[in-house]
């Protein structure tokens, strides 16, 4: 009889819990529903940055928020570029690509990334990123991405080295040449200004649009023949190419990391780069002049070169509306106001995108006031100075190589190197 | 061997056949993929003949990068050898036979090591400011040194890298090479009151030459590896000054416009002018 | 046990032909040699018998049984290599029941089958060694022990104690002689050393370009070789040669040439007048006479090798150096004078454009 | 007595050239960026372990030497089953056949790698097997069997065929000569040919930039992605990457050396 009972018990214990595992699975399973409709970890293809490590530190909090883990693959720009290219044609591995401005038209007009808006959670608050930022996301009057990074440009300067020098912040390119002239001093280790000279539409090619824009420049005519051949581009480039003799060595192969290394290792008095310099000069983990820094808007005429990275939303990864919603989900929690802190607390100033992040308190803390007005004033020179189609990073990056060999004196014929990228977007556009 | 055995044939007919397949599935797909206009963003494509050929031909950094390349192949296999035959005589005359052993084990660590990794650590070792190779010049001048920028010094700092990796292992076989040969026509020389530098000029060296001649050639087959190198320190910079064929082909293929067609013609060019250079040169050196 | 039958055997390397023919008739429990210069095909023929090369033509029969096509592990042999051919892998224990194990042997008898083998020649202490860690002469007995643990029906030696130095040789051989006498395994030894072969056949088969010149006991080999090539080639110092002309004289024959003029018993030779012949005579043939006879030759010693109990003199006659072996104490002086006397009835004469024996049968 | 101490000491600079950027390189991988980037070089300085564990930390990297790992012992493996019996029947049966057979093999190396990549990145991209493992293995095979096959050769042929007429008048099949006797014999050199392919396909970058993104990535392209890492060069990070990458093949030196002291010492015979 003994025996019998046991058994009874036995059998109903474990009916219990099958019963109970269900319950907990069909309840976990609509908390799933609830958040978001994440079947599969999302996949990221991103360029690195250092703010994304730390979101990367708070995965469990998004598998709460959507059931699911997700896994970034990082690649440098260049590979990055070509290989998103070559997935989102092809292949449609990842959820979500980092996209630039430079390849947004391309992505866009290809249908290889969906709009973001009609995923994105309201709840995240898309309006509160800054204005410029949601001007370059935006093409064919669609939102694509949503930031990681971006800005214009700023003016960095050493406040030692002017004062030793006594000259004040340039306001045109006169002065700057002027004061660059004056403070220029290798022998002592301090180079006049810093440019970037390795080839790349996003590389030489950045720094130099601003004065090929500045000075007037336009790279095609309203019926799509290339203008760029013209005197403002040869002013621009040979104004670049004077410069340059006060840039430190390594940068006329180099480009952000080596110009603004020479900056925050101490060897320049004068800057003008994308805006995330500001925050990284004024931390002293990165740098080694954070307290004789002071900002200021590029020199007139120059425009400063806007830009913005951000995540979007595959197509062919993401085939169905919930898939879709999954991926928009994980783009809105990387980039909210709460993972934006936690980078600003992290020091990383170069990944905040949002304009309740930089009115906060925190930003204040972080970087007092100055820069955060230098960032404001900076934002009406800021312009697209690159050609917004999909063929843009072909002609750039043509034009990036024939500007290095200029740069590093392999050929000095600024009209028959114009004339050769000439010769190039014809051909281009008649594809 | 006993020939009623089925062992050849059950070990070789599989592997080979493997091989083959392996080797020709891709030869014969770059060659077909040269005549068409296949891009890396689609996976249709036209036929359009020769087109890709014919553009080459007026195409300037083609003809620039094939002419890198044959500077690449000249400087760094002439060096490497020139390097290892004298670390090889010098190795043997001047360390004692377990010096000599401390030294090949050393010197064998260059070519082991990945040349990714190779490739950062001396452009780290040449960066301009911060370098350690550039240091003393910059101590002396005050000035920094920007090899890796200047156009003309760019292409031999990378040969640099690449003949720090085969030199040093070449040194080490040339070494075992001596050792391996017979003593008596060196102490014959030696009774002769000839010098080191004659015996090995005019007695070891000569009779080295077949495996001096194999190990060129081994080493012109590897240098047509020159991409990692490049593509580290360089990425075929300053402008196009170190770009090889094989930079200029994945550029082309791959970041700057992904015109896979294209990129296939130069590789398929590449393909047949080493194949026949080497197999003409091969067969008639081991004749 | 068993005896070997080889048929018009043949072998060929594609166009070069290596065994034109051979025929030979191998009795249990003998122990033949095969003996030549080196590339006359002696090893060839052995390895044709263990199955390591294919037999081009022919037929070859071991036990009775037509072996040409089955593979050497099918043949009932055994065969001791020059080199050794010991796996260098593996201890002296395993070299010698790795071709038990395959038959799967039970292990305890392996055990005791390999006692037995090592026992015999004194290997005991060196199972669990490796080959290189032994001398030449163990490393061979070890490569023998491994040929006897199977218990063959034919023994194969392939020069085995070529490798060795000389007095190890002469240790060896004894012990391969000593051996085969206890267990009267049918075998064949292929050797270039004429003193191995003389030692340890029971039949000797001297071969010269892949084919038989002669088979016969030491003994045969030795007095009645069939031709000029075998006498030169057996017998230490070797047999004196000079080039003569067959005359005759009344009843006395006579071999006549520049300088000498011999007679010699017409009974024992299938000759002609006019006949040109070598004459051969061992230098141990000789003795030191004082007299000058019919079988005397005169020259002059130029040179004298002292070997202990004897001395090999060596001296002219007209154009032609001769050796004779004399005992120590009468050996002449250099640069003597000397006469020598060929002893009776131990003189060869051979045809001198054949060089086949002209000894009558 | 002066030309030799010069020739000594001319050892010793040659020694350190290849000793000093790589011990240099070790230190960097224990320094902050404040010590690694100043105008003079810093031997001492307070050592730091966050790029070393920076690197390990990495998911990428962790996957990377995962891929790594998997790729590069399969195609050795590969290399070893298919590489050394062709090698072994290549060896006992010298003719025209098998010459002909070792030169295609030798020739295989003379593809240019890019004249490989390219075709192979769109035959992958179209059977859907781009950037997997799979995918990596196979193509990598073709490096490590011909590499296998033309270092083995040589082995080979250093065994001296009475041993395996031994085994086979020991009653042993020819496939059981080859496994019993043949390899063992031979493994010595074996080893030193399949370290090398080892070698190679570790160090491999080329391939392994242009048929792979994510899934199938090998430690050698991540080291690289290192490089840009972050805003700045993270030298530091990028050193210790490098010292990682570096260790496994380092550790098969005394294999290789051991190897080219065998096949030299044999020439000498």
């Amino acid at each position: 009889m003994k025996n019998l009972w046991e058994e009874y018990l036995v059998k109903i214990k474990s009916h219990l819990k099958t019963t109970a595992t269900s319950v907990a699975v069909i309840l976990a399973s609509q908390a799933a529903l609830a958040a978001g409709v994440c079947t599969d970890d999302v996949r990221i293809l991103a360029q690195p940055q250092a703010g994304l490590t730390t979101t990367e530190g708070f995965a469990s909090e998004f598998e709460e928020l959507a059931g699911v883990g997700f896994q970034i693959d990082y690649l440098n720009e260049n590979d990055r570029r070509a290989k998103s290219r070559a997935d989102a044609s092809v292949i449609g591995k990842y959820n979500v690509y980092y996209v630039d401005e430079a390849n947004l038209a391309q992505f866009a007009s290809t249908g290889w990334i969906a709009p973001l808006l009609d995923h994105y959670p309201a709840e995240y608050d898309f309006e509160d990123f800054d204005s410029g930022r949601q001007t370059t996301a935006t093409f064919d009057g669609k939102v694509w991405f949503a930031p990681i990074t971006g800005g214009g440009d700023l003016m960095v300067y050493r406040t030692d080295v002017f004062e030793a020098a006594g000259v004040e912040p340039p306001k045109t390119l006169e002065e700057l040449f002027e004061v660059v002239e004056k403070i220029h001093d290798p022998e002592n280790g301090i180079y006049g200004y810093a440019l970037r000279g390795q080839r790349g539409s996003g590389a030489n090619v950045w720094r130099w649009m601003p004065y090929f824009r500045g000075f007037g420049g336009e790279w095609f005519n309203e019926d799509g023949t290339p203008a760029f051949n013209s005197e403002a581009a040869v002013k621009a480039t040979e104004t670049y190419l004077k410069l340059f003799e006060y840039s430190p060595p390594g940068t006329r192969t180099g480009s952000w990391d080596e110009s603004t290394g020479a900056f925050n290792s101490g060897q320049v008095a004068l800057i003008v780069e994308s805006a995330p310099l500001g925050g990284m000069s004024l931390n002293p983990d990165n740098s080694n002049v954070s307290d004789k820094v002071a900002f200021g808007t590029p020199p007139a005429p120059l425009t400063g070169g806007g830009y913005a990275h951000g995540f979007a939303i595959g197509s062919k990864a993401n085939e169905t509306d919930a898939e879709r919603d999954c991926a928009a989900l994980w783009i809105a929690w990387a980039t909210s106001k709460e993972n934006e802190l936690r980078r600003l607390e992290a020091g990383q100033s170069g990944e905040l995108n949002r304009v309740s992040v930089f009115n906060s308190p925190e930003f204040a803390e972080a970087f007092g006031e100055e820069l955060p007005a230098a960032l404001e004033a900076t934002a009406p020179f800021t312009r697209v100075n690159f050609w917004q189609n999909e063929k843009w990073p072909d002609l750039g990056n043509r034009w990036g190589i024939i500007l290095e060999e200029l740069i590093t004196g392999q050929r000095t014929d600024i009209n028959e190197a114009l004339a050769e990228l000439e010769a190039y977007a014809i051909e281009l556009n008649s594809d | 061997m006993n020939r009623r055995s089925s062992l050849p044939y059950t070990f070789l007919i599989p592997t080979v056949a493997l091989l083959a397949i392996l080797a020709l599935t891709p030869t014969i797909y770059a060659l077909n993929v040269s005549f068409t206009d296949r891009t890396l963003f689609s996976s249709s494509s036209n036929y359009i003949g020769f087109e890709n050929y014919i553009d080459l031909l007026s195409d300037r950094r083609f003809v620039n990068s094939a002419y890198v390349s044959l500077k690449w192949e000249i400087m760094t296999v002439t060096t490497t050898m020139i390097m290892a035959v004298g670390l090889g005589v010098l190795m043997f005359e001047c360390a004692s036979p377990k010096m000599r052993n401390l030294y090949c084990l050393i010197f064998l660590i260059p070519v082991l090591l990945p040349r990714v990794c190779a490739a950062f650590v001396w452009k780290f070792a040449f960066h301009p400011l911060y370098g350690i190779v550039t240091y003393p010049y910059r101590a002396i001048t005050g000035q920094p040194l920007d090899l890796l920028a200047d156009p003309t010094t760019a292409l031999m700092v990378v040969g640099f890298v690449d003949v720090w990796q085969w030199g040093f292992f070449f040194a080490v076989i040339i070494v075992k090479l001596l050792e391996s040969l017979p003593p008596q026509p060196i102490e014959a020389a030696r009774l002769d009151n000839a010098k080191p530098w004659q015996i090995h000029f005019y007695v070891t060296i000569p009779m080295l030459k077949a495996p001096l001649i194999s190990l060129a050639l081994v080493k012109a087959i590897e240098s047509l590896r020159s991409f990692d190198l490049i593509y580290v320190m360089t990425r075929g910079g300053p402008g196009i000054a170190t770009e090889t064929l094989d930079m200029y082909a994945f550029s082309q293929g791959f970041i700057e416009a992904g015109k896979i067609g294209y990129a296939s013609s130069i590789a398929v060019i590449m393909l047949l002018t080493t194949i026949i250079t080497f197999t003409i040169i091969w067969k008639r050196v081991n004749k | 046990m068993a005896e070997i039958v080889c048929q018009n055997i043949k072998k060929n390397y594609g166009a070069v032909e290596v065994v034109p023919d051979f025929s030979l008739h191998v009795e249990d429990h003998e122990f033949i040699v095969f003996l030549g210069p080196s590339g006359c095909g002696k090893s060839t023929m052995l390895r044709m018998l263990a199955g390591l090369e294919e037999i081009t033509g022919g037929q070859l029969m071991i036990g009775g049984k037509v072996v040409n096509d089955l593979e050497p592990r099918d043949r009932g042999i055994a065969m001791v290599f020059q080199n050794y051919a010991l796996y260098p892998h593996m201890t002296i224990r395993d070299n010698i029941a790795f071709g038990l194990r395959r038959i799967k042997v039970p292990e305890h008898e392996i055990k005791s089958r390999t006692e037995d083998v090592t026992s015999v020649l004194g290997l005991g202490p060196y199972l669990d060694r490796k080959p290189t860690e032994l001398s030449g002469g163990q490393q061979q007995r070890v490569a023998i022990a491994r040929a006897m643990i199977k218990t063959p029906d034919v023994f194969l030696f392939d020069e085995p104690l070529s490798n060795l130095d000389a007095k190890l040789r002469a240790t060896m051989r004894e012990e391969i002689a000593r051996l085969h006498k206890k267990l009267r395994t049918t075998t064949v030894y292929v050797t270039h050393d004429q003193m191995e072969a003389m030692t340890l056949a029971d039949r000797i088969v001297l071969m010269k370009d892949g084919q038989i010149e002669q088979v016969g006991s030491p003994e045969e080999i030795y007095e009645r070789p069939v031709s000029r090539f075998v006498a030169s080639f057996i017998g230490t110092p070797a047999m004196n040669f000079i080039e003569l002309k067959v005359e005759q004289s009344g009843t006395e024959w006579f071999v006549v040439g520049e300088g000498v003029k011999l007679t010699f018993d017409s009974s024992r030779f299938d000759v002609s007048v006019g006949q040109q012949v070598t004459l051969g005579v061992r230098p141990s043939d000789f003795e030191a006479v004082s007299e000058v006879t019919d079988r005397t030759l005169a020259g002059e010693c130029d040179l004298i090798e002292y070997h202990g109990d004897q001395a090999l003199v060596s001296f002219r006659v007209g154009s032609v150096h001769l050796h004779a072996l004399v005992a120590a104490r009468q050996r002449p002086s250099e640069d003597e004078h000397v006469l020598f006397q060929i002893r009776q009835n131990t003189s060869h004469l051979f045809d001198a454009t054949t060089g086949r024996s002209l000894l009558k049968q | 007595m002066i030309t030799r101490f010069l020739g000594k000491s001319l050892l010793v600079f040659c020694a350190a050239c290849v000793l000093v950027p790589l011990l240099w390189t070790l230190m960097n991988a224990f320094k902050v960026n404040a010590d690694l980037l100043t105008p003079v070089p810093q031997f001492f300085f307070d050592p730091t372990f966050e790029n070393i564990t920076y690197v390990l930390s990495r998911q990428s990297v962790f996957g990377a030497l995962y891929n790594s790992l998997i790729i590069c012992l399969s195609a050795v493996g590969l290399g070893l089953v298919l590489g050394l019996p062709a090698a072994y029947a290549i060896a006992r049966n010298p003719n025209r056949i098998t010459q002909e057979i070792q030169f295609f093999v030798l020739s295989l190396r003379f593809l240019p790698p890019v004249a490989v990549a390219i075709p192979f990145m769109v035959i992958w991209l179209n059977l859907g097997m781009y950037d997997t493992r799979w995918s990596m293995i196979i193509t990598y095979s073709l490096i490590t069997i011909s590499i296998t096959i033309w270092l083995s050769i040589p082995g080979f042929q250093q065994v001296p065929k009475e041993i395996e007429e031994a085994a086979r008048v020991d009653g042993y099949g020819p496939y059981a000569v080859f496994a019993k006797v043949a390899l063992p014999v031979a493994m010595k050199s074996l080893l030193g040919a399949l370290a090398f392919s080892f070698v190679l396909v570790w160090n491999e970058f080329m391939l392994a930039l242009m048929l792979t993104t994510s899934d199938a990535k090998t430690l050698p392209i991540v080291a690289s992605e290192m490089s840009q890492q972050g805003l700045n060069v993270p030298w530091g990070i990028l050193n210790a990457a490098v010292v990682l990458l570096s260790i496994p093949p380092l550790l098969l030196l005394g294999l290789l050396s051991s190897f080219l002291n065998r096949s030299f010492a044999q020439k000498n015979r």
